[in-house]
């Protein structure tokens, strides 16, 4: 019986491999988690419907009051992959129905207060200055000023560009970009400001990440099998998870409530370079989607909606993205004081 | 010493716009174009030091090339890149685009 | 038996007495007489659900599915279950009700067997009934949204009195309607406040009912209205059989020029008006089978099925259905001789449906044409220039139709009539099935007793050997003169009009290179460059003469480097260039950069 | 095309008397001076287009050297000797000499 179970204290949630490692050490542990292990076996490629159910169950609920029950990864933890797949074998159990993957695998982190930028005098100067400076070239010349910014930027830019598009290396250089760049650089790059019409700054928004090589899919797949396939990946399973509980948390009224919308915006970033990956739906809007259509939904066109509107019509996401563009407005126009902080 | 070390083959960095690269990409974005520049006086041969004597008392008859000066002749190991790097950025149709061997990697004396 | 919601939700203070009254669930008939009994999930689970919570505070009326409060959730309680709720202010439990008698696994919770209760705890006590705003009275928060089986009996889906408020604020007079439901299939009774079905539904007539619930709260003289949607939304079952749209069932096929592999020669529509199976599931239960034992149309011919969601218009609003598309596509070229016809049927079988007519049969009527190898009763002459540089593309010869030809493998072969002067030979380009007359000899030309050339032009089909002649003449014009001395073999090396025009190239067909001047905007299609021939280089193609040498037109046919601003073509060649393109085919690279960048052969800081 | 070849980097030869060397060897014996010059269109990359666009439109800014007007910087590969030979000669006091490396046995474009 689960019965009272021990106060979660986040603080003492150690990482799920070094959990595993104790875990595997006490037999009443080790017997239910070898058992579970075989019920979602990640390293299969899609994680069939277990035979036996209960057992299952039974073996997850043993394992609530082990280091085990309340184990999270780190979003730059190396070994990234394996933590999470033994996260997902003891969480796999508990989702209420397959469209909510109940809570994130990811350790809380601390949202940092957003950074200045350096070199910001720089971009003002002489031969630097540009005739029209939209705030999205801006941020991408920040960026490169930027060493660490610069040096991956350019890794995905190359795997992504026109006639040498590599989709997967892609994908992965996309992701290292948004887990490595700081956060100040990557939200000025992705969530940069763009005046209303102007959609030469729209359109450099809109294809900062490259979408017609990370997503190069003709007509876009129906949203239920684009969950379906990135359940099957660990990470992306993951990021969707970290989203889902960051992002779309509202109350009866809608309102989002105990959402942080900068740890929102860093799960909305973690899903770019997974299939899942969201972007500006055109040049002139700053509504964000994911590329998939409900078309061929058949009697789940409601899931298919809620999953489709999750990014286009979440208003917790939008108020996020807007508000840090707000943000940036202020940082990048000219009025802002020149930048001090060293990176 | 340190100056004069500063003086000898090595990298520069430039930020340039990528319209200024002169391959008819017509983009604001700056890019760091790297580049190398200095001398390489150390490694000369008893080639190099005829030849620059020759040079400089006029005594080798170098053929014109049509209206543009006497042909280029070296007496000395020249500053140049031995590795490049391809550089990406964003043209002006917002298209992701990479341009090979776009920026020196690094630099030696060469010959 | 089905829930006629997939969540339900309701909002709890602390302290609610035992007995409070929740909610209800509704449970909705597949079958006349099913009876429902409702379970509830020994657990409730937080918004941060990792660890669920053992359910000591709320009980379901297993027979009316009535949601209460056996044990009054308090200060305690609340702090309890908050501690589980990964810090997040507002406490949103769920429990999870079942449908008996299947047997119900606690953590499977899928509509329609099961449905998720959505309970928002408030960390106060309930306030005093005349605090209360009248919305508080009609509805919740929570939108509503009901899902009804189409063809199932009618029942009741839902009731709209908000038991908790209602029950503990006695004395509001409150009243539920549905507006306009006299001509909707729904009917909500002022007394028990219950909203039922009056008949079955068919979604293939009304797939979502927007309606609109109005509340009327009354205290004393004055009187409240809310409205707030009430969406119905009507899930479908494989009750249509597929048919005709166009009550077309027959295509005719006709096989004739067209005969590459993947050709395809006819489309039948099959209808379907319902949307399930969804697109995920169609191929395993849309089956389709070529009614033939004859391997030889087996062997030549397959049917692709490609099914696209569509909809139509039904009572003012669309519906969705299903348009499948079956192609009849060749598998293999056939030979051009085959001559004959035959009916193909295809049967297609919509395993879903249970009924008669789940099983279509198509027709495809299929002409094989037998297709002549003959060139148009012309002679034909060219003329070339003494001038002219090996490869020189002198003309093209064309059997009758040759521009239809696609999958058929046509050769054209030269014999020479004249015995002292013959310079030309023909390739085939495989796309167009053209023959192409190039120089592959310029010695003959410059022989002044070398006037003129005849020659038999054969076209065979390599399957059939079926082959067709005719005759070509070419005159030899102009006068020889040597060349200029070190010109390089290829136009494309020179980098300026006047070296261009001075030499010859391969493939030049005046003995001298053509310049083509660019429009000089950025990175074009239309590049500053020296090319044998202005008529078929560059053209964005390596066509089958220039792909026997790249010194004949580098820029179409390079593969190796491109260096200066420039984009590459699909397979190979320069797309586009910045200024002035010029090629050194020994080394496998063009160079693209605008005239203006003389050789900086020794800028000012070299010395 | 022989013509234009000619200005592309090859080896030249020039006969000179040993003391026109400039290495301190007093002798009227003549020798046979090789040495490379020529461009180098062929071996340019995007960096050489682009640095020698940027030196053109005058973008760099290249630091001063030491009274020599600005630093060396080439915006194309050298054409330099790949292999060296020795030369032998008797020198004014009829002894035989050798000096290494002296004249160039092949040239290349490097860089």
């Amino acid at each position: 019986q689960a019965g009272d179970l021990p106060t979660m204290d986040s603080a003492s949630m150690g990482n799920c491999i070094n959990a595993k490692k104790l875990c595997l050490d006490d037999f009443t542990c080790k017997v239910p988690f070898l058992y579970l292990e075989t019920c979602f076996p990640f390293m299969a490629s899609a994680p069939q419907k277990p035979e036996n159910q209960e057992g299952c169950l039974e073996a997850a609920q043993q394992l609530q009051n082990s280091s085990l029950g309340n184990c999270r990864c780190q979003w730059r933890m190396k070994n990234q992959d394996i933590c999470l797949a033994v996260y997902w074998t003891i969480h796999s159990t508990y989702g209420l129905g397959n469209y909510d993957l109940g809570g994130s695998p990811y350790k809380e982190i601390v949202i940092s207060k957003p950074r200045k930028f350096n070199h910001l005098d720089l971009l003002e100067s002489g031969s630097m200055s540009q005739s029209s400076p939209d705030l999205c070239m801006k941020s991408t010349n920040l960026c490169t000023l930027n060493d660490r910014c610069n040096k991956l930027r350019l890794a995905y830019g190359e795997v992504c560009s026109v006639a040498r598009c590599q989709p997967l290396r892609c994908q992965q250089e996309l992701r290292v970009f948004f887990e490595q760049v700081a956060d100040n650089y990557a939200h000025a790059l992705l969530f940069c400001p763009c005046d209303d019409g102007d959609d030469v700054c729209g359109a450099r928004r809109h294809n900062t990440i490259a979408p017609s090589c990370v997503s190069p899919a003709r007509d876009p797949p129906n949203c239920l099998i684009l969950w379906d396939t990135c359940l099957q990946d660990l990470l992306c399973r993951s990021r969707l998870a970290d989203f889902q509980m960051h992002c779309c948390r509202m109350d009866p009224l809608g309102n989002c409530v105990g959402i942080e919308p900068q740890r929102c915006l860093k799960a909305y970033m973690g899903l770019i370079g997974t299939v899942m990956t969201p972007n500006y739906i055109s040049n002139l809007s700053a509504d964000v989607a994911v590329s998939c259509s409900c078309q061929g939904s058949g009697n789940q066109l409601e899931e298919c909606m809620r999953i489709q509107e999750s990014f286009s019509r979440n208003p917790c996401l939008t108020k996020a993205i807007k508000a840090q563009m707000q943000v940036h407005r202020q940082l990048l126009s000219k009025s802002s004081p020149t930048a001090i902080s060293q990176d | 010493g340190h100056r004069r070390a500063k003086l000898d083959c090595h990298l520069r960095t430039e930020l340039v716009k990528v319209h200024e690269l002169g391959l008819g990409h017509d983009s604001d974005e700056l890019i760091r174009f790297q580049y190398c520049s200095g001398a390489c006086p150390k490694v000369r041969s008893n080639h190099d030091i005829s030849l620059a004597h020759l040079l400089r008392s006029g005594r080798l008859r170098l053929p014109a090339q049509s209206g543009r000066g006497s042909v280029r002749v070296l007496s000395h190991p020249c500053c140049r890149p031995t590795a490049y790097k391809a550089v990406s950025f964003m043209d002006v149709s917002n298209t992701w685009r990479t341009v090979d061997s776009l920026s020196a990697a690094a630099c030696g004396c060469l010959g | 038996l089905y829930f006629s919601r997939d969540t339900y939700s309701e909002k709890i203070y602390i302290d609610e007495p035992v007995g409070t009254p929740l909610l209800y669930v509704h449970a909705l008939q597949d079958a006349r007489g099913e009876v429902p009994h409702f379970r509830l999930g020994q657990h409730l689970y937080s918004t941060y659900r990792s660890q669920p919570h053992r359910n000591d505070w709320f009980q379901i009326n297993e027979d009316t599915g009535l949601l209460y409060l056996n044990q009054s959730l308090d200060q305690r309680a609340f702090e309890k279950l908050s501690a589980r709720n990964g810090g997040f202010p507002l406490l949103t439990i769920y429990l999870q009700v079942f449908l008996s008698p299947r047997p119900f696994r606690e953590n499977d919770c899928h509509w329609p067997s099961c449905a998720k209760v959505m309970l928002s705890i408030i960390n106060a006590t309930m306030p005093a009934c005349s605090s209360l705003k009248p919305r508080e009275f009609c509805f919740l928060e929570t939108g509503l949204s009901f899902r009804i089986r189409e063809n199932k009996p009618p029942g009741t889906f839902h009731q709209f009195r908000l038991l908790p408020v209602q029950h503990l604020c006695p004395n509001i007079s409150i009243s539920y309607q549905l507006l306009r439901d006299e001509d909707l299939p729904f009917h909500s009774d002022k007394d028990t406040m219950e909203v039922s079905m009056r008949h079955s539904l068919d979604r293939e007539q009304k797939e979502k009912y927007e309606l609109v619930a109005k509340c009327t709260v009354r205290e004393g003289l004055r009187e409240d209205n809310v409205m707030v949607p009430f969406p119905v939304t009507v899930y479908d079952e494989d009750d249509s059989p597929p048919n005709f749209p166009t009550g077309i069932d027959t295509a005719s096929a006709v096989v004739e020029y067209k005969r590459k592999e993947g050709t395809v020669l006819a489309v039948l529509q099959v209808f379907d008006a319902d949307v399930v199976p969804s697109s995920g599931d169609i191929p395993r239960k849309y089956i389709h089978t070529m009614l033939t034992s004859d391997p030889r149309v087996i062997k030549f011919f397959r049917v692709e099925h490609s099914p696209n969601e569509t909809s139509y218009n039904s009572n003012g609003s669309r519906v969705r259905a299903m348009m499948h598309d079956y192609k009849l596509v060749l598998n293999q070229s056939i030979p051009i001789t085959e001559n004959h016809s035959f009916q193909l049927g295809v049967l297609v079988n919509d395993t879903d449906f249970q009924g008669p007519g789940g099983v279509l049969q198509l027709y495809f009527n299929v002409t094989i044409l037998p297709v002549s190898i003959r060139f148009p009763n012309i002679s034909y002459s060219f003329s070339v220039n003494r001038n002219a540089h090996r490869y020189a593309q002198i003309g093209k010869v064309c059997i009758e139709n040759c521009k239809e030809f696609h999958g058929v493998n046509i050769t054209y072969k030269l014999q020479s009539l004249s015995v002292n002067c013959t310079a030309l030979s023909i390739i085939t380009s495989p796309e167009s099935t053209t023959g192409n007359l190039f120089v592959n000899d310029t010695s003959m030309l410059q022989r002044p007793e070398c006037t003129g050339m005849k020659y038999d032009v054969f076209a065979a089909d390599k399957q059939s050997r079926k082959q067709s002649k005719t005759t070509l003449t070419i005159s030899v014009e102009g006068n020889f003169f040597p060349e200029e001395e070190g010109c390089p073999i290829s136009c494309a090396v020179n980098k300026r009009r006047l070296e261009c025009e001075e030499c010859g190239g391969l493939g030049s067909l005046m003995g001298t290179c053509q310049w083509r001047q660019g429009d000089g905007k950025g990175i074009s299609k239309n590049y500053s460059t020296c090319t044998p021939s202005l008529k078929t280089c560059p053209d964005g193609s390596c066509d089958a003469v220039e792909s026997r040498d790249l010194h004949i037109c580098p820029q179409d046919c390079i593969r190796g480097d491109i260096i200066g601003g420039h984009e590459k073509g699909e397979w190979r060649g320069i797309k586009a260039g910045y200024g002035v393109c010029n090629c050194f085919p020994e080394e496998k690279k063009c160079f693209c950069e605008p005239d203006d960048d003389k050789e900086p052969l020794c800028d000012e800081v070299c010395r």
